[in-house]
């Protein structure tokens, strides 16, 4: 059963140094608190998991949270490039960042993969690319009724799971809709999950898409209005676009990097 | 942008986009152009094309551009949406797409795609791109693929420096032998022309210019040695409405 | 796109004889009208596919439409056996059923490849059981990450499924809801998926836990009110218990079975 | 069918059933006695217990007991349906449902359950039963199963004429061996008394009799030569809430 309690508990609760952490959310619903957190706890040598890294894997890499990402595509979407990112890639600062890198297909069934408690997924992915050269969690399989050779990937189990939800109830089920992308599959495949939500309500009156995870599913909800921003939380705020323009700039060099994450996020308390 | 003709030559790459559309069922669409263009053509002549999103919106029908994948107006205006494990399992990877829309940092000669890294080396590269997201598996699975991107010898190289997404791989039969079910970039589409794969080679060949586009424009911005079609057209102007469409799309919300 | 048509159209414009029939509804939404039009229109030689075969497979076997059955729980849910399936595999009448046994879990992936494109499916299933013994389609794979051996099943790829659903909309999109079962599946593994439903409506306003499918995934959509009685369609009919119990003195005897399809099905017109 | 102690050996059982699920956060509940057992221990000492059909239900709390696992009451009452592919792959397959309940029609000495077929040939069986349905991995991925049925020489057999579900196998580690990973039938619930696997052997051994029923009752209703508990103790008897409760859940909706 999953207890409600603050951000900074659920975070310091299950998030260790050297465990592998996905934050979840496909553009949408992007747990920004929850990461905001974890870099001011300054925990250190994660390995970061998501499809889209996104600016706030560019801020905790950026931070020196993490030595390896396990990612699908890696950008400031409908903007340019992650500067992080890019600064560990090409120049390992502020520290070496080891990549495992995969496609979007590959990824999401490795969280399939994970929430249905098999080692591996099947999918038709890869074959002819250079991923499989640089990647080594991409092989072949062969279908044992037709001979057909095609690409196995090994389950993703984090750690820790964390995502933002538009909704819990004090029991602590958590419901979010709209664009839902796996955050169900990122949930399920950990060991520990944890979900900041925008409001808790006495009842979880049922709605169209929406998908539910029971409170037995999860350890943590924290109560964060607002913990998606700037991305979206369909029905509560829209994306902050502006916000990821002026990313660009802000995190194209390192001083002006460091200096914005200290005045908006390391001098500023966890929320309550 | 808009140059002497009344349009831009990203106006009339985008146009082109949105035309080659013309008798798709479903479309799976990237953000920026590909979602510009895709959109133009449910606007201008395909007002029941189905418009699927990787982020799991089948049916899509937003009124703006929508700024992300994430975008709340994909959700609420789509036929439905599923979670991105089905979409790219039940919907993508089975073959029911018909078309697929790309981008890309490099493309070759034989239509292959690179959006990883620029240099010789992975693990130490001259630029980290930001990856492959949906592309190699839309490269493998729609029925075709239409590629859109500006043409330079930067974009345009004899062979990609990382294999992203497959075109034709090193050649016909290559999709094949791998499995690739798709036939593969049909198309692309630049703000100089369209390149199509030759019938023998694979090889991309210039196949139509846009208005006021030379030959020599087109292979001075090509990294191989372009092949250029027998029967080489010129591909038609931008019609007023479809100008009057794309930049009324183009607004802001 | 699927078209609005009749059912006596929609099933003889895809059933042929010798085909693959997969008629879905995990105990919610049976599409017993349909099965009843193929009953009808003497489609023989099928390969019926089912994970729950029922009394609408008791029903089509007992008539002589299958040679073979793919499932994976042949009972009269709450009431006992189906006694013309037995009939059938045990003496052979009225002509002899080939079967093809899985478990649940084991057919619900076979779907599940099905529409995924994909050759095969890999679960934790089957293992020391004797149902690999007794049924090919049942292989071991190994992760070729972990050395784990787990079962391999094969995709279900019918040549036509049939689903009762409660509503359509003009242009044919299909929406179901409640327990929703593998229906989903079922439709998109086929090479045609036909859909009969409670009603036509103008719109199909979004509904908390319904599935849509879009008409494209179609070829034919027809109206059948009651389509799925004596089973349940939830917000339309209640299951109709005693039919089922009934089923059992109907079903044991051959020619109180036969004389009661004549009546209540053979003789009776196709829905308009 | 309720005898002189004012209940019958149903009740018995399905109470002692019940009771079994003391404890129980998610239960996989098949219809008929399993899902009125659940249904009797959610109504007694765990109203917090989360119920899980095959059919998608999760958290269902029907008010009277479902009459099939597609019963509309059990999607309305849940905290959410999902798709049975969801229901097998993502709930039950990884180990996350503390108990499985399984019905058989034939039980051996190893735990071993078989819905398939009664007979030598499995192609010309004397008897064809239902199948497997979800028994098999409800056995092999629950943390522990527990299974109820009349005692009966036809029932408990030395060896299974089909092993449909697996138990313990052939013995001790088998279970490790093939890679099942629920803990197997920890618990067996007759209408006479209650089987234990012996934590040597794995041979399932009477550990409880139900008021009234003696040993030699319950050996000659088994097929095999049934070991007995050293510390063999006799199951409490209903207690009228618990009879009240029970005969509540089976009156007609």
């Amino acid at each position: 059963m999953a207890q409600v309690v603050s951000l900074r508990h659920a975070i310091s609760s299950v998030v260790r140094d050297g465990h592998s952490v996905a934050l979840e959310g496909f553009t949408h619903l992007i747990p920004y608190a929850a990461a905001h957190e974890i870099i001011r706890q300054g925990q250190r040598d994660l390995t970061l998991i998501r499809m889209t890294p996104d600016l706030l894997y560019d801020q905790m890499i950026g931070m020196g949270c993490a030595s390896s990402l396990i990612f699908s595509w890696g950008g400031n979407p409908g903007v340019g490039s992650l500067h992080r990112l890019r600064d560990a890639v090409e120049n390992g600062w502020p520290g070496p960042l080891r990549l495992e890198e995969h496609s979007h297909a590959g990824m999401v069934n490795r969280y399939v993969a994970g929430a249905s408690g098999l080692p591996f997924a099947v999918l038709r992915g890869y074959r002819g690319t250079d991923l499989a050269d640089v990647t080594p969690t991409i092989k072949p399989i062969t279908c044992p009724f037709t001979d057909e050779e095609l690409t196995a990937v090994p389950a993703l189990n984090p750690d820790v799971s964390v995502i933002h939800a538009q909704r819990a109830d004090r029991h602590g089920n958590v419901q979010l809709w709209g664009i839902t992308g796996a955050q169900k599959e990122a949930v399920l495949a950990a060991r520990h999950a944890v979900a900041t939500v925008e409001e808790i309500v006495d009842e979880l009156d049922p709605r169209p898409g929406a998908v539910l995870l029971p409170t037995w599913a999860l350890d943590y909800v924290a109560v964060v209005p607002g913990g998606a921003h700037p991305s979206y939380a369909l029905g509560y705020s829209e994306r902050d676009n502006d916000f990821y323009v002026a990313w660009d700039a802000i995190s194209r060099d390192r001083e002006t990097f460091r200096t914005w994450m200290e005045d908006h996020v390391l001098n500023i308390g966890a929320p309550a | 942008m808009t140059g002497d003709r009344g349009y831009s030559s990203d106006e009339m790459m985008t146009i082109a986009a949105a035309r080659a559309l013309s008798g798709a069922r479903a479309c799976f669409v990237g953000i920026g152009l590909p979602s510009t263009a895709a959109n133009l053509a449910r606007a201008l002549h395909s007002p029941g094309i189905v418009l699927i999103y990787e982020s799991g919106t089948i049916g899509a029908k937003p009124p703006h551009p929508p700024l992300s994948i994430g975008d709340g107006v994909l959700a609420e205006t789509a036929d439905t949406v599923v979670s991105v494990p089905e979409i790219f399992n039940y919907w993508l990877q089975p073959g029911r797409i018909d078309v697929g829309f790309l981008g890309a940092a490099q493309i070759d000669r034989l239509a292959n795609i690179n959006t990883t890294v620029i240099g010789d080396s992975y693990a130490e590269p001259k630029v980290r791109l930001p990856g492959a997201g949906g592309a190699p598996e839309i490269a493998a699975s729609c029925r075709e693929v239409i590629v859109v991107l500006r043409h330079s010898r930067r974009a345009f190289v004899d062979r990609v420096d990382f294999v992203t997404s497959v075109g034709f791989g090193s050649g016909p039969g290559d999709r094949e032998r791998l499995g690739l079910r798709g036939a593969g970039p049909k198309t692309v589409i630049t703000d100089l022309g369209i390149l199509e794969p030759d019938p023998n080679t694979a090889e991309l060949t210039l196949t139509h210019l846009h208005p006021g586009v030379t030959v020599d424009d087109t292979r001075a911005a090509t990294g191989w040695d372009l092949a250029v079609a027998d029967d080489l057209r010129e591909t038609h102007a931008p019609e007023p409405r479809e100008l009057d469409a794309l930049r009324l799309l183009d607004q802001p919300a």
